[in-house]
Formats: C-alpha cells, sequence, structure tokens
C-alpha cells in the first residue's frame, strides 16, 4: 500500500493525494452500497423467517436477485415533480438525506488507524454530519408542500432531534472514558483493562462498564432512523409515507437507500464505540497461546471481519427489533426521548464522572 | 493560491458583519431574515476571534467562540420564542406590518 | 490572580442559587398571589443587597481567576440594582396581579436579569462583560413578552430583542477588535497594552466604533435609542421598571470597566463620540418628549434625554490627555446621576403601576387628571419625581445635573463649557414637559374619582422612594463620596 | 494536526452529494415523463388540495426544536471537557458539575412546566 | 442658629401642616398656620435687634460642611444689604396667612403650607452665603410658587404658571453655569471668595450675562417681564402679594450679592446697557400701565416700573442709588402687596377686576377705600410714604451720575402718580356705579388688621427711614469700595 502509494505521488503530484483518497471513499461506497442492497433483501428475508414465511425467493436462487431487480425496477420508473413543489429543494431533499450517511463513513476505522480520514475530531465530525441527516427531512417535507409530507417532516424531525440529545450525551460518556474524539483511539482504548489482559476482550468493551449508556445508544439509534418501532414518521395509517410521500422512482430510491444506510452506519458506530471496533472478542492469551502468525499476517483482514460481523450482528438486532416490536405513539416518543433517556445518560454521566474521579477509575 | 493571511478572515469577517446589518435594516418583509441576520452578525464576530486567536496563538478566543455560540443557540431560543408568540397574536410576521408603537 | 476567591462571588453564588431554587419552588406554588415565591426572591435581595453593602470596603479583589473584579464600584452599583429590583417588585407585585403577570418567571427572571447586572459590573474580561450583557438581556427580553396575549408587549419584545442582539452582535464585534489588537481579553491587560502604545492604532479604534456604538445601545443613548420608546411603551410596566432601573446602571458600570479601566488610553477617540451621542440625545430625547401624549413613552425619551447627560460625564473625564482628577469628578459624576436617576424613575414608573386598575393601564399623561384631588400625597410624591427629572432643587435630580455640569466645567476647556450651556438649555426644554405631567395632576379636573387602593407594602415603599429623592436631595453628600470613593477603586490601576 | 487530513472528508462529502445526484439524474434520464395535473398534484387521499400546505401546526414542535437548540450546545461544551476530563482534574470535573446542575433545573423546570409532555 | 431657625422654621411647620392637615379640620389649620406664622416672624425679629450696624461684615454666620465632594457648604449669614429682608419676608407671611382666612376653603393646609414653605425658602435665598446654597433656594422656590398659581390660580393660570416657571428656570440655569464657572476657578462656592476672585474681562462679560439673565428675569426687567403681569393676574391674592413683596427682590438682591461684586468691571462696562433697560421699564412700563383695564396687571406693571428703579438704582454706582434701590425694594415689598390685597379685597366680594366694574367704592366702603387712597398714594411716591424715600434716593443718586438719568427716572413720579391715582378715581370715587358695589359691604376686622399693620409700616418708614438706611450704610459703602477696584491683573 505505502509503495503504491509513494508510486502515485512521485507520478502525479499535488493531485495524487486527492485521486488516492477518492479510491479510498470508492472502495468504503462500493461495497457500502452493496451492503446496503442486501440488507433489504437481508430484512426481508429475516422478517419473513420470524413470521414463519420464506420471504423473496422468486428473483434468483433464495431470492439473491432481488435487490437487483428493485434497483433496475426503480430506475426506470416516472419521477413525478409534484406542481406545487419547490424543484431544486425537492431534489436537494434526498441528497441531504443520503449524504450524511456515506460521508460519515469518512471516519469509522476498520482497523488501527485504517480509517478514510484517521482525524483527530473524528467523534465530533460524526456528530456533525449525522446532525445534517434532519435537513434532509426537512427539506424533503417542505419542497414537497403537501401536508403529509409537511407533518411528516415536521415529526421526523422533532423526533430526530430529541434522540439526538440522548444519543450525544451518551457520545459524551464514551468520550469521558476514551478521552479522545479520534476514532482509532476509541477503539483502541477499549482494548485495555483487566479484563482484557486476561483475554476476555469482549468484557473490557465499553458496553459493560456503560450498559445504560449503550442501551440508550441503541434505542436512540432506532429512533435516529426512524426504524420500527419509531417509524410514526411514515405511519401508513395516518400520514402514509410522512416527508417521502411525494417522491417517486430513483428520487424515493435515495430515502431507502439512505435509511438503510444509516442503520448500517448506527451500528457500525455502536460497534465502535461499545462493542470494541475491529478488535477479536477473546483473544487467543485467553487459551495461553500467542496470536498465531497467520492471522497477524492477515490482521487487517480480520479487523474487517470483526467489525463487518459485529456490524452484521447489531444490524439484525435492529431487524429483529422491527419484527417484534408493535410501533409507539408519538407522545410515547417523545416521552420515552426527553423524560427517559435524557434523564438517564445525565445520572450516569455524572456517575461516571465520579467513577473517574474515584480510586476505583477503571479507564486510566 | 497564497497563503491565507489575517486579513482575508478579517474581511470575511467584514463582510459578513456587513452583510448582517444590512440585512437587518433594510429587511422589511420577514422577521425570520431578521432572526438570521443576526446569527449570521455572531457568525462574523467569531470568525474574527477565531482568526485572531489563531494568529495571535492564544486559546482565550476560541473559548470566546465557545461561550458565543452558547449564548447564540440561547438567543435565538428566545427570538424564535417571542416571535411565535408575536406571530400567534398578529397573525404576521411582516416587519412592516409592526407598528403598533409609534410616536 | 489566579485565586477563585469564592468568598468575593458570594453573592453572585447566592443570587445563582436562588434563582434557581425560586424557579423550582415555583412550581410547587399553587397560591394565586405566588406568596413563597414573591417573598423567597425579595428575602434573597434583602440578603445579596445587605451582602454588598458590607462587603463595600476599600479593596478590590480579583475573583474566579481574573475573570471579576470585586471592588467598591461592583458592590456599590449591584447593591443599587438589587434595591431597584426589590423595589420594582414590590410595586409590581399588585400590578402584575391583576394582568396575570405574576408568574414564577417574572421572579426568576428578574434574579437572573440581576445576575447579569452583578456580573456585568464586575466584570474585569471581555468575557464576563459579554456573557452578563446576554444573561440580562436575554431575561429581559423573556420579561418583556411575558403578557404572550398582548399584541403591544410582544411587538415591543420583538424589537427590543432585534435591537438588543444588535446591539451585543456590535459590541461584540468590536471586542473582537481589540482582542485582536491587544491580544487579550483581560481589562488590565488590554489596559497595559494600550499604555504601552505599541498596537495598531487603527484596528483599535475600528473596535471602539462598535464598542462604543454597543454601549449606546444599551444605555439608551441616541442616536441608538430607537428600541427604547417602544419598548418602555410596549413594555408591562413592571418589566419596563426592571429594563428602565439596574440596566442602566450595568450599562454604566460595563462602560467604566471597559471605556475607562481597559481602554483609557484611546480616550482622546471615544470622548469625542460620547459627546456627540450625549448631544444628540439631549436634542432627541427632550423635543420627542415634549410630543408625547403616553406617559411611558415620555418618560422614555427622557430618559433617552438623562442619559444623554450621563454619557457627558462619561466624555468629561480626560483633559489634555490628563485622567487625574478630572477621571475621578467626571465618572463619579455619572454615577451619582445614573444612581439618582434610576432612583426617581423607580418612583415615577411605580407611581404609574399603582394607578393602574385591573383592565386600567393608566399610561396616558390624561390618565394622570386631578390627582391631586385624588390622592394629594400621590400628587405630591410624583410631582417631586418630575421635578427631580427636570433638575430642580432640592430634589436629587439637581444634583447629578449639577455633579454632571461640574464636571464639565472644571474641565475649563471652552468646548464644554459651551456643551454645558447646550445642556442647560435642552433641559429647560426638558422642563416643559415634566411640568405638564405636574400641571396634570395638580392644575386639571380628575376624569374619574375612584379612590386610589394600592396594598400598605407598596405604599410605603413608595412613599419612601419619593422621600429618599427628597432627602438625597438635601444630603446628597454621603452618596456622592460613596460614588467617589467606588470609582477611585477603580481607576486604581 | 494539519488540515490536510480532512481532504479525505471533504472529498468524501462531495463523493456523498454525487451519490444522491447521479441516480436522481439517472432515474430522469431512462425513466418515462407523462406529466398530468392529476398526478402532479400534492397527495391528499384522493380529496382536491385545499390551502396551503405549509399551514400553521402545533407550537409544542417550536418548543422542541428549541429545547433541542439549548440542549445541544450543552453538548457541545461537554464534547472538550468529556476529551480532557484527566488533565483538568476534580477542579473541573465540579465545573461542569455546576453547569450540569443548572441545566438540570431546566430541565426540571421545563419537565414540570410541561414542556416535555405531548398530549 | 438664628437664620437656620427662621429658615426652617416656617419649612417645618408649612411640611407638618401638608402632612397632618385635612379639608375637615381647616378652622385648626388656619390658626396652626397663623401661629407658624407668626413664630417664624417672631423668630427674625432679634436679626434686627441684634443686628450692629457699624460693620459691614456677615452677622450671625453660620457655615457648616455640606456637600464635601464640592465643597459646597450650608454658610449662612447677613449683612446691611439682605438683613432688612428677612423679618420683611416672614412679615409678608403673616399678612398672606391671613389674607388668606376666609377666602380659601378648600385644601386650606396645602394652601398655607406651600406659603409658608416659600417664605422659608424665600428667607434662605437671602441669607444663603453659599453659591450653591443660594442656587438652591432661588429654585426651589420655583415649585411652591408654581404650584400655588396653577392650583389657586385664575382662568389663565396654567398658562401663567408655566411662564412663570420656565421663564425662571431658563434665566437660573444660566446662573448655574456661571456658578460652576466660578466654582472650578476658585475650588469653593463661598461667594465672599468670589468676591475676591480675580477674573479676566471676557470672563467677566460672561459671567455677568449670565447672572443678568437670572435676574433680569426674576427682578423682571424688561424685555423679561411679560410673564409677571400674567402671573400675578392669575395668582390668587396670597400668590401676588408674595410675587410682588418678595420674589421680585430676590432678583434685585442677586445684582448686589453676585453680579456687582463678582463681576465688577463688566459690571461699569456695562452699566448704560442696565440704566438704558431700567429707564425703559420705568417710562414705557409706566405708560403701560396707564391702558390697563384689569387692576391687578396694572399694578403689576407699576411692579416693574419700580423695580426699573432698583436696578437704575444699583447701577449707578452711588451710594445713594444702592441704598435707594434696596430702601425702594422694601419699601415696594409694603406697598405692592398691600395694593395686592386691596384688589383682593375687593375681588373676593365682586369677583371682577376690572376697574370698569367698579366706581364709588368709598360710599360702601369707607374704611376700606382710606386704606386703599393710602396706598395708592404711597405706590405713587407721596412723600412721607414708604414709596417715596427710596423713589427720591434714586433719583438724587441718578442726578449726581448724569442729569439727564436723573430727569428720566423723575418722569416716573409723573406716570406713577398719574396712572394709580387714575385708577384710584375710577374705582374708588364718584357715583356707585353699580348693583355690585352697592351690594359691598365694608372691611371686617380681619382685613381691617392686615391692612393697618402694612399701612403703619408704609407710614414708618416713609416718615422715619433712619433705621433702613443706617442698617445697609456700613454694607453699601463696602460694596461701592468694592466695585469700585478692577478684578482686572
Amino acid at each position: 500500500m505505502e509503495n503504491l502509494y509513494n508510486l502515485g505521488a512521485t507520478h502525479l503530484g499535488a493531485v495524487w493525494p486527492v485521486i488516492w483518497s477518492l479510491l479510498k471513499i470508492v472502495a468504503v461506497i462500493l461495497p457500502l452500497l452493496g451492503c446496503v442492497a442486501y440488507l433489504t433483501l437481508w430484512e426481508r428475508k429475516a422478517i419473513g423467517w420470524s413470521q414463519i414465511r420464506p420471504g423473496p425467493n422468486r428473483v434468483g436462487p433464495f431470492g439473491l436477485l432481488t435487490p437487483i431487480a428493485d434497483a433496475v425496477k426503480l430506475i426506470f420508473k416516472e419521477i413525478i415533480v409534484p406542481s406545487a413543489a419547490n424543484k431544486s429543494l425537492f431534489f436537494l431533499g434526498p441528497v441531504m438525506t443520503i449524504m450524511p450517511a456515506l460521508a460519515a463513513w469518512a471516519v469509522v476505522p476498520f482497523g488501527p488507524g485504517a480509517a478514510v480520514a484517521d482525524v483527530n475530531a473524528g467523534l465530533l465530525f460524526l456528530m456533525a454530519i449525522t446532525s445534517l441527516e434532519v435537513y434532509g427531512v426537512i427539506i424533503a417535507g417542505w419542497a414537497s408542500n403537501s401536508k403529509y409530507a409537511f407533518l411528516g417532516a415536521l415529526r421526523a424531525s422533532a423526533q430526530m432531534v430529541s434522540y439526538e440529545i440522548a444519543m450525544g450525551f451518551a457520545l459524551v460518556i464514551v468520550l469521558m472514558v476514551t478521552g479522545s474524539m479520534n476514532m482509532t483511539d476509541i477503539v483502541v482504548s477499549q482494548e485495555t483493562g483487566t479484563f482484557a489482559s486476561h483475554g476476555v476482550n469482549f468484557l473490557s468493551w465499553n458496553w459493560l462498564p456503560l450498559l445504560p449508556v449503550f442501551i440508550v445508544y441503541f434505542i436512540s439509534g432506532l429512533a435516529e432512523t426512524n426504524r420500527h418501532p419509531f417509524d410514526v414518521v411514515e405511519g401508513e395509517s395516518e400520514i402514509v409515507a410522512g416527508h417521502m410521500i411525494e417522491y417517486s422512482g430513483m428520487s424515493f430510491a435515495m430515502f431507502f437507500l439512505a435509511e438503510y444506510a444509516n442503520m448500517i452506519l448506527v451500528s457500525a458506530l455502536a460497534v465502535v464505540m461499545f462493542l470494541g471496533g475491529w478488535s477479536a472478542p477473546v483473544s487467543w492469551s485467553l487459551f495461553g497461546m500467542e496470536t498465531p502468525s497467520f492471522i497477524q499476517q492477515s490482521m487487517a483482514f480480520w479487523n474487517w471481519f470483526w467489525l463487518f460481523f459485529k456490524t452484521f450482528c447489531v444490524v439484525t438486532c435492529f431487524l429483529w427489533v422491527r419484527a417484534t416490536f408493535p410501533r409507539f405513539r408519538y407522545d410515547q416518543i417523545m416521552r420515552l426521548g426527553w423524560k427517559i433517556f435524557i434523564p438517564i445518560t445525565l445520572i450516569w454521566l455524572v456517575i461516571v464522572g465520579l467513577w473517574i474521579q474515584s480510586p476505583f477509575n477503571i479507564w486510566k | 493560491m497564497g497563503a491565507l493571511t489575517l486579513s482575508h478572515f478579517l474581511t470575511l469577517g467584514a463582510i459578513l458583519f456587513a452583510l448582517s446589518v444590512i440585512g437587518i435594516f433594510l429587511n422589511r418583509k420577514n422577521l425570520i431574515v431578521l432572526l438570521m441576520a443576526i446569527e449570521l452578525m455572531l457568525l462574523a464576530v467569531n470568525l474574527n476571534f477565531v482568526a485572531f486567536s489563531h494568529y495571535l496563538g492564544d486559546m482565550a478566543g476560541q473559548v470566546f467562540v465557545f461561550f458565543i455560540l452558547t449564548v447564540a443557540a440561547a438567543e435565538s431560543a428566545i427570538g424564535l420564542a417571542i416571535l411565535v408568540v408575536l406571530f400567534r397574536n398578529r397573525s404576521s410576521i411582516n416587519v412592516e406590518e409592526l407598528d403598533a408603537l409609534k410616536g | 490572580m489566579n485565586d477563585m476567591n469564592w468568598v468575593a462571588v458570594y453573592p453572585e453564588i447566592l443570587l445563582l442559587v436562588m434563582a434557581c431554587v425560586v424557579a423550582m419552588v415555583d412550581l410547587f406554588v399553587t397560591d394565586p398571589r405566588r406568596t413563597p415565591t414573591y417573598w423567597l426572591t425579595q428575602w434573597t435581595l434583602v440578603v445579596v443587597a445587605g451582602m454588598h453593602f458590607t462587603a463595600m470596603g476599600n479593596v478590590s479583589i480579583d475573583a474566579m481567576q481574573g475573570m471579576l473584579v470585586v471592588d467598591p464600584m461592583s458592590h456599590l452599583l449591584s447593591g443599587v440594582s438589587c434595591i431597584a429590583v426589590m423595589v420594582t417588585l414590590v410595586y409590581a407585585r399588585p400590578y402584575a396581579e391583576t394582568r396575570e403577570l405574576l408568574k414564577g418567571e417574572l421572579f426568576t427572571l428578574s434574579l437572573f436579569s440581576l445576575l447579569g447586572v452583578t456580573v456585568m459590573v464586575a466584570a474585569n474580561n471581555f468575557l464576563m462583560i459579554y456573557l452578563g450583557l446576554e444573561l440580562m438581556s436575554l431575561s429581559l427580553y423573556a420579561l418583556t413578552a411575558l403578557r404572550r396575549d398582548h399584541t403591544v408587549s410582544t411587538e415591543a419584545a420583538m424589537k427590543y430583542f432585534v435591537l438588543g442582539a444588535l446591539a451585543s452582535g456590535f459590541l461584540l464585534y468590536g471586542l473582537s477588535m481589540m482582542y485582536g489588537a491587544t491580544g487579550s481579553l483581560s481589562i488590565p491587560r488590554v489596559f497595559e497594552v494600550i499604555s504601552k502604545g505599541e498596537v495598531n492604532k487603527g484596528v483599535m479604534v475600528l473596535g471602539l466604533v462598535f464598542i462604543v456604538a454597543g454601549l449606546g445601545f444599551k444605555l439608551g443613548a441616541a442616536p441608538f435609542h430607537m428600541w427604547v420608546p417602544d419598548v418602555y411603551q410596549g413594555a408591562p410596566t413592571a418589566v419596563t421598571l426592571l429594563i428602565g432601573g439596574a440596566p442602566k446602571l450595568a450599562a454604566l458600570g460595563i462602560t467604566l470597566r471597559l471605556l475607562v479601566e481597559g481602554m483609557l488610553g484611546l480616550a482622546n477617540d471615544w470622548q469625542q463620540m460620547l459627546l456627540v451621542m450625549a448631544v444628540a440625545s439631549l436634542v432627541v430625547g427632550n423635543l420627542a418628549a415634549i410630543a408625547q401624549t403616553n406617559l411611558k413613552r415620555m418618560l422614555a425619551y427622557s430618559t433617552i434625554s438623562q442619559m444623554g447627560f450621563v454619557v457627558l460625564g462619561l466624555a468629561s473625564g480626560v483633559v489634555n490627555g490628563q485622567a487625574d482628577n478630572h477621571a475621578l469628578n467626571a465618572y463619579s459624576s455619572a454615577m451619582f446621576y445614573a444612581i439618582t436617576y434610576v432612583l426617581t424613575t423607580l418612583g415615577s414608573f411605580g407611581l404609574l403601576m399603582l394607578l393602574a386598575r385591573q383592565g386600567f393601564e393608566s399610561e396616558q399623561i390624561s390618565d394622570l387628571a386631578g390627582l391631586f384631588k385624588r390622592s394629594p400625597w400621590y400628587a405630591l410624591v410624583m410631582a417631586i419625581y418630575m421635578f427631580s427629572l427636570t433638575g430642580i432643587p432640592p430634589m436629587v435630580g439637581f444634583y447629578g445635573k449639577l455633579a454632571v455640569l461640574q464636571a464639565m466645567v472644571t474641565t475649563g476647556v471652552p468646548l464644554y463649557l459651551w456643551l454645558a450651556v447646550i445642556a442647560v438649555l435642552l433641559s429647560l426644554v426638558g422642563a416643559f414637559y415634566y411640568l405638564r405631567v405636574v400641571k396634570v395632576m395638580f392644575f386639571d379636573e380628575p376624569a374619574d374619582h375612584s379612590p386610589l387602593t394600592a396594598p400598605a407594602d407598596a405604599r410605603v415603599v413608595m412613599s419612601l422612594n419619593g422621600i429618599l429623592v427628597l432627602v438625597f436631595g438635601l444630603l446628597p453628600g454621603g452618596l456622592l463620596a460613596l460614588c467617589a470613593h467606588a470609582v477611585t477603586r477603580a481607576l486604581a490601576h | 494536526m494539519s488540515l490536510e487530513q480532512y481532504l479525505p472528508v471533504i472529498l468524501f462529502i462531495l463523493v456523498g452529494c454525487g451519490v444522491g445526484i447521479a441516480p436522481q439524474v439517472l432515474g430522469f434520464l431512462a425513466g418515462p415523463r407523462r406529466p398530468d395535473a392529476a398526478k402532479n398534484s400534492p397527495y391528499e387521499c384522493g380529496f382536491e388540495a385545499f390551502e396551503d400546505a405549509r399551514m400553521k401546526f402545533d407550537v409544542r414542535y417550536y418548543l422542541v426544536a428549541i429545547l433541542f437548540i439549548l440542549f445541544d450546545l450543552e453538548i457541545a461544551f461537554l464534547f472538550p471537557w468529556a476529551v480532557s476530563l484527566r488533565e483538568i482534574g476534580p477542579a473541573g470535573f465540579w465545573a461542569m458539575m455546576i453547569f450540569l446542575g443548572i441545566l438540570v433545573v431546566g430541565f426540571a423546570y421545563e419537565w414540570k412546566k410541561g414542556a416535555l409532555d405531548w398530549e | 442658629m438664628l437664620l437656620s431657625l427662621s429658615i426652617w422654621l416656617p419649612i417645618v411647620c408649612g411640611g407638618l401642616l401638608l402632612a397632618l392637615g385635612r379639608d375637615k379640620n381647616a378652622g385648626a389649620v388656619r390658626w396652626l398656620a397663623l401661629i407658624a406664622a407668626i413664630a417664624s416672624f417672631l423668630v427674625t425679629l432679634p436679626v434686627i435687634t441684634g443686628f450692629d450696624t457699624s460693620t459691614a461684615a456677615m452677622q450671625f454666620v453660620e457655615n457648616f460642611a455640606w456637600i464635601e465632594r464640592f465643597n459646597i457648604h450650608y454658610h449662612l449669614g447677613v449683612d446691611g444689604i439682605s438683613m432688612w429682608f428677612v423679618p420683611l419676608t416672614a412679615f409678608i407671611s403673616i399678612i398672606v396667612v391671613i389674607a388668606a382666612w376666609e377666602v380659601i376653603e378648600t385644601r386650606v393646609h396645602q394652601y398655607m403650607g406651600a406659603f409658608l414653605i416659600l417664605s422659608g425658602l424665600m428667607i434662605g435665598v437671602f441669607c444663603a452665603l453659599d453659591g450653591m446654597l443660594f442656587y438652591v433656594f432661588f429654585e426651589a422656590t420655583l415649585i411652591p410658587m408654581y404650584i400655588i398659581i396653577g392650583v389657586w390660580g385664575g382662568p389663565r393660570r396654567v398658562y401663567a404658571a408655566f411662564k412663570f416657571f420656565l421663564y425662571t428656570l431658563a434665566g437660573s440655569l444660566l446662573m448655574l453655569i456661571a456658578l460652576l464657572y466660578l466654582y472650578s476657578q476658585s475650588g469653593s462656592f463661598e461667594i465672599l471668595n468670589w468676591h475676591k476672585l480675580p477674573l479676566g474681562m471676557p470672563a467677566q462679560t460672561l459671567l455677568f450675562f449670565a447672572f443678568f439673565a437670572a435676574f433680569a428675569v426674576k427682578v423682571p426687567m424688561w424685555p423679561v417681564h411679560t410673564w409677571l403681569p400674567d402671573a400675578h393676574v392669575e395668582a390668587p391674592t396670597g400668590g401676588s402679594v408674595v410675587l410682588a413683596a418678595i420674589m421680585l427682590k430676590l432678583g434685585a438682591y442677586g445684582f448686589l450679592r453676585f453680579s456687582l461684586p463678582i463681576a465688577p468691571d463688566a459690571a461699569r462696562h456695562y452699566d448704560w446697557f442696565i440704566i438704558g433697560l431700567s429707564l425703559i421699564a420705568v417710562i414705557y412700563i409706566g405708560l403701560v400701565a396707564m391702558v390697563q383695564r384689569d387692576m391687578k396687571k396694572l399694578v403689576a406693571y407699576s411692579s416693574v416700573a419700580h423695580m426699573g428703579f432698583v436696578t437704575l438704582g444699583f447701577f449707578i454706582f452711588n451710594e445713594l442709588g444702592v441704598a435707594g434701590g434696596i430702601v425702594q425694594m422694601i419699601a415696594h415689598g409694603f406697598v405692592s402687596g398691600a395694593m395686592f390685597l386691596c384688589i383682593g379685597v375687593l375681588y373676593d366680594r365682586v369677583h371682577s377686576r376690572e376697574i370698569a366694574d367698579y366706581g364709588g367704592v368709598v360710599n360702601t366702603m369707607p374704611k376700606f377705600a382710606a386704606f386703599a387712597v393710602f396706598f395708592g398714594m404711597a405706590n405713587c411716591g407721596l412723600p412721607a410714604t414708604a414709596g417715596f424715600v427710596g423713589e427720591w434716593m434714586v433719583i438724587l443718586g441718578a442726578v449726581a451720575h448724569n442729569f439727564w438719568i436723573g430727569l428720566l427716572a423723575a418722569t416716573a413720579l409723573i406716570f406713577g402718580a398719574a396712572y394709580t391715582l387714575w385708577m384710584i378715581k375710577r374705582v374708588y370715587f364718584g357715583p356707585i356705579a353699580n348693583d355690585n358695589v352697592r351690594k359691598l359691604t365694608d372691611i371686617n376686622g380681619r382685613e381691617f388688621v392686615m391692612l393697618a399693620v402694612l399701612a403703619a409700616a408704609v407710614l414708618w418708614m416713609g416718615v422715619y427711614p433712619k433705621p433702613f438706611t443706617d442698617v445697609m450704610h456700613q454694607s453699601v459703602a463696602e460694596l461701592l469700595k468694592h466695585v469700585a477696584v478692577s478684578k482686572l491683573q
């Protein structure tokens, strides 16, 4: 890799870093989009199975080509622009929705330092970029100039910002125990501790000491992505599809894409911050062994693998929740966000702060 | 391209500031625009502070910016609240229609 | 410098804690008269005022790692501000009760705005000035809009908000320039840097222009006075009084801290700006007040003209680059003027509140018609306020004018002498509209003869207030000396 | 720290936008375009659209927005504090606790005032 | 303590009346007011008896620091110039209280209180030896007078009250600047120090005109006299009496205490200006008085004319002139007060001040007419009345200064006689003009006492003015000596 980079640098000069970054970005985005596509399938399958039915199985073996068929279908659909809509904003809405879901990946580490941009203020960037999400919703709702879309956008944004606070507090608590906003550092800091030194890494991860925060974060993640059981935004019986109601064809597909991309993002962040990121749940030392050399040589793959695996598990939890829980009422959603999660995170923030001040500090 | 110097930032800050002042004084239509102009003004100030802070190598300016940001949030919160109340009373946020007080 | 010195800021801490406590307690108060909240607030104010007045020694203490400086000036201005709020609340209670204003917010926000004032007058750092200013302003914006269903109030609140935020923006922009030029946010440090004279004058003067403009807004001096009449008229009278009382002292306080303590080296520049502002205020305030039929609006314009006098005092401190005795004289005079003005304003607006009844605001000058026949004592007290504002001895307002004019004349600069002449001639114009109020009260027949009712505490405080205006008029020496003392410490870098 | 580190970030944002725009353009090029009045009218469950869609709505949305701004900025304050918690020692910790205490007072106030109740 | 007592006793009594009086106990209020007024007068008597006529120095001096920041002192004292005004003021207050006895029926306590306070304040003006103290008293008199005119005055009382207040304030504000300038030059507000303060001519000129602005309005001199007829006409009788008898003297006294000694060079340089204005007042205003139909207005204009004599006397810089001016001030205090009282007596009965509404009053009110005619004579300066002494001294002084000025001044005697006697003739003599006059009843005991006391005073002063001039002699001589020395360096 190093050699490749230097080669390009000597030949292309100043433009090279740009191209190099673009290459890395493409290397992240393309698989990501693939995951998104197949996540839709996995969702349908998973829900199908939980309801004891096969799920999509017509296109391709086990329905494996279904996402592709969906994509092809959507491309050839008409994009209807409502006559009352604000045209440019109407198209900006989907862009603003999907862009943050992708751009946030810039700082997600796939291994030690192996992020597209391994910046110091990674977490801050995440906060900033994911906050933009709500703009997409609002813009879409406003630009559509339709009552359903408008009300849906309001609901969605109110819900998103409400849970963003709890999420923010959760992130602050993570920061308190890791002491760095760099995503790599956050993962690395989870690899140390009493348990980790005995080889049971997964007990040293943040989820255990910060269990309430982890739960709050996970549920807030559901709400942030407007997933079940927090999907009143698109509640069919009330406001149909909410802010997306006027969208069709590829424009609608963007929202769809964004929702799943966000789901993966939130899951990946949960993994990075609470579940040890790329690190393995147990180390070889637990079994009294050195890490085998073939594994050490392919560490990049294993890092990637664990991250992917954990993220997959968390995403699957999302689906599981969807298959299990009924939809909340809107007032219940707001109450949960404001009256339960915020106090919980606040209290835990104080507890963790005191913990750090106390002699029992485990995050030295 | 030329390196960015302090005066670039100051000029940008001054332009933003001037824009916001113009926005406040010339805008006769919409109160929201007024609130936005106020935010823009604080932004211009923040830019100034950050630029000075950077070039002076003194963190105090950036700390100040933090406080300005927070206060700006509180300010816009109150501004919006007043706007809402006003709108409920007057059914208008047109600047020109704010004429109950004269003399 | 790096000490926290918690003891020095106990009053502020108490105020903060009690503001929070009042907010919390009020949530559980069911009494429509808000008795527990009210008394909690009043006792807080009494204690805080007491702490300030007893602590008024002869030292200045840096507190909170040099962010605040607790000196006699901060104590004096804070103490008087506490009293102003205290008195306001006494007057405001019956008024607010009939207007659905008597909510916990009234008390909490009053305390918070007072906290802003006390922080501001003790500020030793640009940051503290800004924070105090905003804490005060934001509370006041909200208070102005406290009558949510009242069109005029909300409109006034909006105007207040927009122009107030604009002023803060100006001030901040100026402060940022000053920070860039001097490299520090700390006022004493800025002073040092400026006196060494190795800074970019152009940037500083540019910053100074904005700072002075911002201060002008906050003082309510022309040409930055547009908000004053609208807000004074539109806000509920109780809130008008909160705006017209302590915040004026705070504005004076930060003007002294910024311009005098921080930028005395630039006095030649800012004095000119202040002079222009002062004369403009006197002209605009006095001439516009004549045309008013609404008493609150008239008093607002009169405030502008009175602020003109304060600014005149502030502008005559440095003569020929010398700051020695003139400075002490001029700044303490301005402070005396401001304090006595607040005292008088409290009474005059307070009286309007006592005269107002349910559904009747008593805002027009004609509403005072025949007050002498309805209630001679109130009429007499109001007349005392009006004569004091006119500057007729032996009311205290005269000594304010005397002090400021004295400061101007003592400079010995012909320009100031002529400005003094202009100032007194314009205050003659002022006499006209103040006398009109007296005329309406004493010479006209009352429109309605309904007896005036006010709670005993409000009556007592009103009487005390009036008597105090007279007593300070007969014996102003103590207060004058106090102001001089306060300024001496502040000037002694 | 250098700004170059952020180059990929901005590129990523641009690419993200591109990913948002390209399919829409593609859809426009590939899909049919046969607009008519009924199709282009806003969705109203089959009713004729009436009134302006950008109507008055519940003031509580404003309230949520305002509360959000405030709380979000408190979080912005917490970020640098959390990062440097180990360096600033107990004094720094307690300073923030005071700040949070005030925040909690405000929170409790809103709670009791019913600002957090939706129905 | 004596002077303080003279000042504060009436003020405190007035304040108590204001605070405690009610309409339902008006009778008691009247008596209390009378007692207070008499007591106030009695405490001023030692000032006369204890006065040492052999010195020009200040006597009965009290001096305390008052406002230390500005070096202002509570400094009181009287010399030959000011001494007589202390008892005179207190004396007039008694008359005012008596005059209002039956006339004022509502809010008696406020009326009486206002006059008592006013009386104390005016005494304060005459006693003050500190510039700021002087100013405070000088300005403070405006408030009670403004309210007296505005509340108990005639139909155009509001206009008159405003005019009175604003004119006077306008002048005195310039004086305030002058005082502050002197303070900045000398570092104190001591009037006596200011007398010795060397000043350049430009400064003296400005000071002179600043003081002129204040005192000329108060005196009042032509052309700033226009507030006076309005104020007099609209004021209640008591108000007119105090206004004419005492308040105008504040201005004239100010000339002596401030203008002349502080800016002597400017005073000498601009004496032609003051003399000119005084002569205009004497002659032109005399002519104006002649055509008045309203008795009060006529007396008001005659006051302007008489005060013209006073200022004329001051600015011819000889002892006869100055002393004559002061005597004229005192005399005018008695005479004009009495004239207004007479008008008040008629007005209370007929409710008209038009000369044309009267005629032949002597037939129904013989006792009253006798007094009225006597005071009329005094007003036109008949020998053996108070009016004569002062005018004669001034004319003599003027002749010594410049014959033509003296001659012009002397014409005033003719005009004075003309308008006063013509009015007397039209009002009191001739046949009974109408039913109103026919129904008139003669003065009662109260009115008789009040007029008789005044008449005695007028007569005494006319016949035996020596006590008055003796008191003045040293001080006036000292003053003139001082004025003759240039302050220019």
